[in-house]
């Protein structure tokens, strides 16, 4: 090649910007403002932000055979290590404590995943095969890396939407979930006061719980192991208080490390043939019906709970039998509060959501472990 | 009913009963582990922590309560209060810890992965 | 597959639940036992139990080709990366001026390193072929990441086993040594003092050292480069001075990092199949053996120093030049200072036991070379 | 194999030291105390001396198909991941406020560049291919992560004379600037005063400033973006002020890690056969001409802006139009200031300094481009 | 003159010219960028900074430039100043603060990479 | 005597004579490095370290030692004591660091590796 030659092949940055790479730059952009001005789950969109602008400047190479965002999602979200490293720093910040000293709290943790299988049948209704109805399905886990675990193994292709969705509605929380509090409880309901009564939790049940939890779901639902022993491995790691570096570790340098580079190889998927299509506004309404679809079947549970028990359950907890740790938890209590300035059902409402976090995981788990079989995988 | 959608139906009406059924076991082994590993509470094992009873408790959620009130609003630079040694404080501790985590003062929500 | 094939397939997890599992699982938690309650090396044992735990539940695909300890196990433990990592953090901790103050102390290192080649041959008398023998030696070295690396290249079949012996008996060393040190010194052995004349050690002599040390050792034993230039380069990192960032990346998340991921990833390997035989039962004693050897060899070579020096050297410093630093150091000072409160031979003993940290790594170096070599591996 | 043909296998080790493998050791010795003794760029330089170190015991392994620094080597300088994590540590230490604040000053960024392309000149008239050549002028770059990722791309075989220069020579800037500065500047020209009014800057713009700079970089020389687009996440994650944690974990864990580890394996790859012939010596008068030939461009720009402001730009500050941060901007404001005590330009030095970091990775994006499609790469 | 000359020439010239283009592009593109993201000086959004003016500026330039002359031959012991909440301020505290993550106190340069 | 078990008394043998040459050597190789890289004790080069002077030494090390001996009891909450700039002081150091690290209260043992 000689330099009369050379100009136009440098140009040809520019000469291949498609409309399509305008547009996911354009949405690019969008996820980077929400995540800096709005703040809505910022340390993963600002990542899967920045990796989707990586993606669609043309000729660049970071995602090409030997690029670096390649390189990193071949080591990390095909292996499905990242999700996996994040869970043991989640693990390590949950405190099953609140749980534990109301057990029959879990309850409240099973309603709220009928998001996952509510998605999958309206999926499957528009049309999407199996697989993919599954992992979009899994958003109504609201947890990210249960959603990018499952969605890894089901349907990879729909990965970047997936996760876009399933973290930013979780900052959305606080606006979908009032007023369905609202007009799924009457006043009388949400003035229900409730006692508080913990069992004293020694430290020994601490330890011995994430342990006992693994083995038995384990043993009963395979598919979930990766996930479950993950968080209870780093839940463990603290709840021990023996092994504080590791413990530091998990949370710190770990999930840092793993966060930041599952975002941007999850952002690097997001090229306009894969992501510009009618698909991808089917699942954001999707992903925003599973939420939707999770606090009104945590409501009607928690109204069932509470006409089981003659009242004395207030059914706003229901609402909190989901992932969000701990927004849910608060906004329950708020909105009793709100009703009554003397009405306090925060624990309560933390034991829930400290459920629905379990719950996910383990919903997440069963949805995988049902349809892997059902397609032969 | 097409045959996707009545295997969908099977499959949420199993899934549902399975998350329901793990979770009863769940509960269940909650149950049988707090039982067997019940602890008589020390006298004093944890001197950090205040000298106020069980019995302040319910006082002590009021408190915390609006204290959340509070910070939904504006970072509190209240220092987090002295809390019994129960399953309260831990839960709250966390709510403070990842607080503080999130280095930005105006920032009520903490970090998500 | 239909939905009433679905069933048996969803409990299959149970039902290849075998009694083999059912041990390992028991093994798992006497492990996380150990760690958690007896703190017996936690930051090991306990992700080691922890992996052994995932290992043997049925189908939760964790050790399959693609399962996350797999992938963890071929990126470190394979390319033994991870004992290499966790000697740059070990040597960074490391302090070699007690030893350059007196220099004359590392001919303990050496007596130490008997247990090494006493088990070996033990070993082979039982049976063992000369590659498992080495590596069940080397538990002799007292140093878990020396073991890791030797029986790694020579025995990988054997790693678990020889790992968990290592870091177990490590602990105990406060109760395998103390009545050696009675039944083969006398009471006036004990009582011996000893003058204490360090030589002043510049800043220079301990930049110099590491640098030194990797060049001869590593001309002279090449096999033994590996461990004792990762042990030096993270001692120079400290020892420098100037690169304070390095150093501590290499003793905090170097090494938390790699040391969790190495639990992990030994104890995938304990699998009923391969850990649930009679030379699992063989390696334990033999490891137990090797500890008490190395003691013994030190004492009888501390009485051999006293004798020459006419009664100078009190010959409990020679149960300290092996590698528990600084357990062994301070049980001989701790002895001595029994027998009579105004003796404190510390110093001294701390000085061989910082010979015994280089002597293991030598040790495993030679035994490695020189069996790799009559292998033609 | 038999106990007699040991003894000289085991002397192998001895037997297969080279006279090259000692210079080359002698050559690593002299980084290490470079590095450690004058603080030349320790956290670089002791990693490579000490990688070089190893590379030329002989039969040690460390660089063998297995080895530790050629896993390493593999996984961190093939994949080009190792520069690009340390730009985004870089990026995170990067402040922009002084560039945008006055943003004529980038325009000095430019003219510091033109030692990378004077070198590459002089190396083809030296007989060195293209490939090689424009690796050796982006020595010039004065950016140790920009040279490693150009060397690695074009000419790979070069990559650790490249890198020693390129650190070896960024410690000696302030012994290399000031005679320039005074030989091609007047007493007059030195003592020119600048006045500082500089735009405030907001938040808002600090955010904007990585992600706009990312896309016009990076749509108009590609190969520039793995580069740019580093270097902005970092500043990105830093400036929006919403992910402290990814941005210390950029600034703390990932940077430190990323050193140690490319120090470590470019140092490996500094075997005899490779690095001991004229090549090396070439290179590394050539890198010390890059620095001189930067420092002269940007001064002669410099008088050439005070010309044209008639005297409201004192040439200096041309001299601090290099990627050398914060070093070169203060020697720029330290001669000023030498030469009349009341004359403050460090505001302005600092300004073109920054901007001779962001021209750095643009011009070596831009020679990248350039040579492999002349190349037909 | 060789043709592998003449290339060499002809590559500095193409770059050299591209570099400029470059850097002329991103001082259109900053100005732009200043322009439109200005916003008006908040009241007092940064309680923690100083108060002092911009008028300040000068005399701060000075004394930082002085303090730098003191720093580059024996490492302060001096509190940082504060400072007013512009561009200066960030520049110099990269300085203290690489300074102070450069942990011998002797060391004046901080880490590169 | 089975030629395994011969072959493994010669390798014992080859083995320790080898530990025990490396160590040999070792210690000339510290001899040299000591003697070449001896430095005069600056005047006053480190001003954090106390003033006592070798001749303290001896009770240091008894102070030392009774130190440990409390501490294999029970954590001991007193300060590490200000030492003189010789080897002993970084021994002692260490181990007070890494009993700091083990951040249980009542660990006597620091992590290993
Ligand atoms: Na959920
Ligand atoms: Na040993
Ligand atoms: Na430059």
């Amino acid at each position: 090649m000689n330099l009369n030659e050379l100009l136009p092949e440098l140009l040809k940055g520019l000469s291949n910007f498609t409309i399509g790479n305008g547009v996911m730059i354009l949405a690019a952009l969008i996820l980077i403002y929400l995540a800096v001005f709005k703040e809505i789950e910022p340390v993963l969109l600002l990542p899967i932000g920045f990796g989707c602008l990586l993606a669609n400047i043309p000729l660049a190479g970071m995602t090409a055979a030997e690029g670096m965002t390649k390189v990193i999602y071949d080591a990390g979200i095909k292996t499905e290590l990242f999700p996996l490293l994040i869970f043991i720093g989640v693990g390590a910040m949950i405190d099953f404590s609140p749980l534990l000293a109301q057990p029959r709290m879990v309850l409240l943790g099973a309603a709220g995943q009928f998001g996952i299988f509510g998605t999958l049948m309206l999926a499957i209704a528009l049309g999407f095969p199996l697989n993919q109805a599954a992992s979009i399905g899994v958003i109504g886990a609201i947890d990210g890396p249960t959603s990018i675990f499952v969605a890894t193994k089901l349907a990879p292709e729909l990965l970047a939407p997936i996760a876009v969705a399933a973290y930013s509605y979780m900052s959305l929380i606080p606006i979908i979930q009032p007023p369905l509090m609202k007009l799924l409880t009457t006043k009388k309901e949400r003035m229900i006061r409730m006692e508080y009564a913990p069992k004293p939790i020694s430290k020994r049940t601490l330890i011995f719980f994430p342990v006992v939890l693994t083995l038995v779901v384990g043993l009963l639902v395979p598919e979930a192991t990766p996930l479950i022993s993950m968080l209870m491995l780093g839940n463990l790691l603290k709840a021990s208080g023996v092994v504080d570096r590791l413990s530091n570790a998990a949370q710190n340098e770990i999930i840092n490390i793993a966060t930041l580079f599952l975002g941007l190889a999850i952002g690097s998927t997001m090229t306009a043939a894969g992501f510009l299509n009618i698909d991808t506004g089917k699942i954001m309404l999707l992903g925003l019906f599973a939420f939707a679809l999770d606090t009104v079947a945590g409501l009607l549970f928690g109204k069932l709970m509470s006409f089981v028990t003659g009242g004395k359950i207030n059914p706003l907890i229901g609402a909190a039998g989901i992932s969000a740790f701990p927004m849910a938890g608060r906004l329950a209590a708020k909105t009793a509060n709100d009703e009554d300035a003397d009405n306090f059902i925060l624990m309560h409402a933390m034991g829930a959501n400290t459920a629905g976090q379990l719950g996910s995981v383990i919903a997440g788990g069963i949805l995988l472990s049902v349809v892997s079989k059902l397609l032969g995988i | 009913m097409t045959p996707d959608l009545q295997l969908s139906l099977q499959i949420t009406a199993l899934g549902m009963g399975l998350v329901f059924g793990a979770i009863l076991l769940l509960w269940l082994m909650m149950a049988v582990l707090t039982a067997l590993t019940r602890e008589k509470p020390p006298a004093s094992d944890s001197p950090k922590a205040g000298t106020s009873t069980q019995a302040d408790s319910n006082l002590l959620v009021a408190l915390l309560a609006a204290g959340m009130a509070l910070e939904d609003q504006e970072a509190s630079s209240a220092r987090p209060l002295e809390m019994p040694p129960t399953a309260i404080v831990s839960a709250w501790q966390l709510g403070l810890r990842t607080r503080q985590m999130a280095e930005k003062g105006n920032q009520a929500r903490p970090p998500r992965y």
